[in-house]
């Protein structure tokens, strides 16, 4: 074991034996933006064996004040967020493999990319994600820990199947409407508390430490001074559709995946939600203009732009994106906004 | 008496971290309901715990318990 | 105001006029290693207008495990943190003016620091430099924000000159013997968790959020789910010689300080503590033991090998530093095993 | 009776969270010297507080407060 990890076997819950268990493990890190890039950092740093990264955006000016593995120059040169996180995790560390895939995480691609894996750092911006990162939990019977955070608020739960409840057993459906980043903001410690979460969770679990998994919902607001932990234990539902006796994987399954179609010959993608939704325009027109969009507006439509494309809401949460062909860029705006 | 405490933009919306109110006897759904009226709250999905843990929206709430009300986030 | 900040700016207590004004603060950081590292970033995504920091020490290899500016290289080169913290901000932003100081926190250091500062940010690992940051704080009217961490336990606390008790109020004397990460072991999320706290707290203070600050002291531990509040209000002392009616600052009193004097021709210097301690040898022996140094004792006195470096330890405090003549050295081998 | 916690390596040392113990009438420094005799503590410079309120050596615990002690760190 070398001097590098010494400060870590010290701590005795993990030792010498944990820091073995430790490099022997594959954490997959699902989206690299300000969670992502935390929780990389960390587990690069503290000697995971290997670390598979995957994210659809590039870095933007904007990322910079919360997404710690990028600097100035990422964001000049527009470099996906998955190879700017390799690179300065090479400057980091030699110790760890690192394998970065710029990409849409898809059900399929999830389902691809856990085999061998040992544990899932949620790190997306969207609950349709996370819903099909549970189910890929269950079925291949891999840990995951669920981070979020928007404004000075943020929560994290580790999911552990067989043991805890799951993240369907808790929400039963999606929220609609999450408040995002892109809409109510966000500060960095918000993001940093989250990662000291999850990534203090990940310990717990690559070194096997299984009696200190935390066994609730933690919540907390640095700005008003608010922390809870949530008991869930109750909350297991033999009849839950990802985690019960009778599983489908609903969220794996075709009909409930947002759809996303290349309008023929118009430079406009057609994004669909799973679901019909009852937007409220009023309220996201109002946040998106104070983050200096152009918004525009009838009864029947929300008119947005936003950095060379358009995007054109629709009462039943249905949108167009113009100005690209690109089914990555169109759902990654789409669910910048829409959360 | 109960204890009602409001997390995160919540807590802007009410203007207080917690209230004490008397809703013993009335189910989460119920509560919702009514501080959906009364203060103006979507709570639709909104997460219920009483007494730090999960409640569901069938779960009725004792007299002394506190309930609170959490958003559940997806930034990130 | 740049796009760079407009997630930032977008969070409504901070704002544009909030941004505007953490834009126009200086912050002294006052140490460079995990701690520092990561406030260090945060304020400088977070666009402050200036940051000071100084470190004494070099980046060594069993400092990248929880060390956020640094990279391998730095270890391979033993670049004095301060200037490889520098670096790095560097790289990631710029827009702040960073002003780096390879050198000792003397009392004396820091109040030529400290003209012009509007924030201390806490992020040393011993007390006696916390409680001159303390006197500093008071005598000239600057908040700080006290961090530290061991193990996966960490706390904070910020300190306002005028409203808040200040930490000699709190802790009336030095804590003898605390644990430090050199003892104790140190897991990274526990730092990334005290970071989150402290740059919070940051932000409220340099956007003159007054009203936000928490006025408690946070304690947490990752590892056991541990989080609490302490209030701290009715604390403040109307006879505490730091911040009440007859001040004499006691901690800027020379009298008060560490001693450290080179002994001539003997390529040694010796370290005698303000007050003398009554040290428990079997203890430190077992956790130098167990962090790999070579330790020999007898009833009188422990003798620690470490890095070409062999440090006597007596059971009043007072040690002998062989193998170096230089007095921040034999200062920082002193306090990273005793706190 | 009351509720005694211990925090970061101190929980550690007493093997739980928290004990139940009535030290109703006890100053937290008569508390400290009694912990301290049983679970081989060290707790001259630990810091307690009543209630989620800082307490200094000479306070005077009542029946139902709950106690906690949690040690001050310097490492950073």
């Amino acid at each position: 074991m070398s001097e590098r990890y010494s400060r870590q076997t010290l701590f005795p819950p993990i030792g010498k034996e944990g820091q073995e268990k430790i490099r022997s493990k594959h954490v997959l890190i699902v989206g690299a933006g300000a969670l992502g890039s935390g929780n990389a950092e960390l587990m690069a740093r503290s000697g995971a064996g290997k670390l598979t990264i995957i994210d659809r955006d590039y870095v933007e000016e904007s990322n910079l004040q919360r997404q710690q593995l990028f600097a100035e120059s990422d964001a000049l040169e527009k470099m996906p967020k998955a190879a700017a996180a390799e690179k300065r995790l090479k400057q980091i560390t030699s110790e760890v493999e690192i394998r970065s895939i710029i990409g849409d995480a898809t059900p399929e691609k999830l389902e691809e990319l856990a085999e061998g894996v040992d544990l899932i750092l949620d790190s997306t911006d969207n609950f349709e994600t996370r819903m099909a990162i549970n189910d890929i939990s269950q079925k291949f019977d891999i840990p995951w820990i669920y981070g979020a955070c928007v404004g000075s608020f943020g929560m994290s739960m580790t999911i552990i199947p067989g043991k805890t409840p799951c993240m369907n057993c808790l929400l039963k459906k999606i929220p609609i409407q999450g408040m995002t980043c892109d809409t109510g903001g966000i500060i960095a410690p918000a993001v940093q508390m989250v990662v000291a979460h999850q990534a203090a969770e990940a310990l717990k679990i690559l070194s096997e430490n299984w009696e200190s998994v935390r066994n609730a919902m933690v919540s907390f607001d640095l700005w008003r001074n608010q922390y809870t932990n949530m008991k869930v234990s109750k909350v297991k539902d033999e009849g839950c559709l990802s985690c019960g006796k009778e599983r489908t994987y609903p969220y794996l399954q075709p009909e409930n995946m947002m759809k996303s179609t290349v309008l023929c010959g118009r430079d406009t993608v057609q994004i669909r939600p799973p679901k019909e939704l009852e937007i409220e325009y009023t309220e996201i027109a109002q946040q998106l203009k104070s983050l200096g969009y152009q918004v525009k507006g009838n009864p029947y439509l929300l008119s947005v732009e936003m950095e060379g494309q358009r995007l054109v809401l629709f009462k039943d949460g249905r949108a167009l994106i113009h100005g690209t062909k690109d089914l990555a860029q169109a759902k990654s705006i789409y669910q910048r906004i829409m959360g | 008496m109960n204890k009602i405490m409001f997390f995160a933009h919540l807590r802007d919306s009410v203007g207080e971290e917690s209230v004490t109110k008397d809703v013993s006897g009335k189910t989460i759904a119920e509560l919702k309901q009514m501080l959906a009226e009364e203060y103006e709250l979507k709570l639709d999905s909104v997460m219920a715990a009483v007494n730090e843990e999960f409640a569901s929206d069938d779960e009725v709430i004792q007299d002394g318990d506190t309930v609170a009300f959490i958003p559940p986030v997806s930034g990130g």
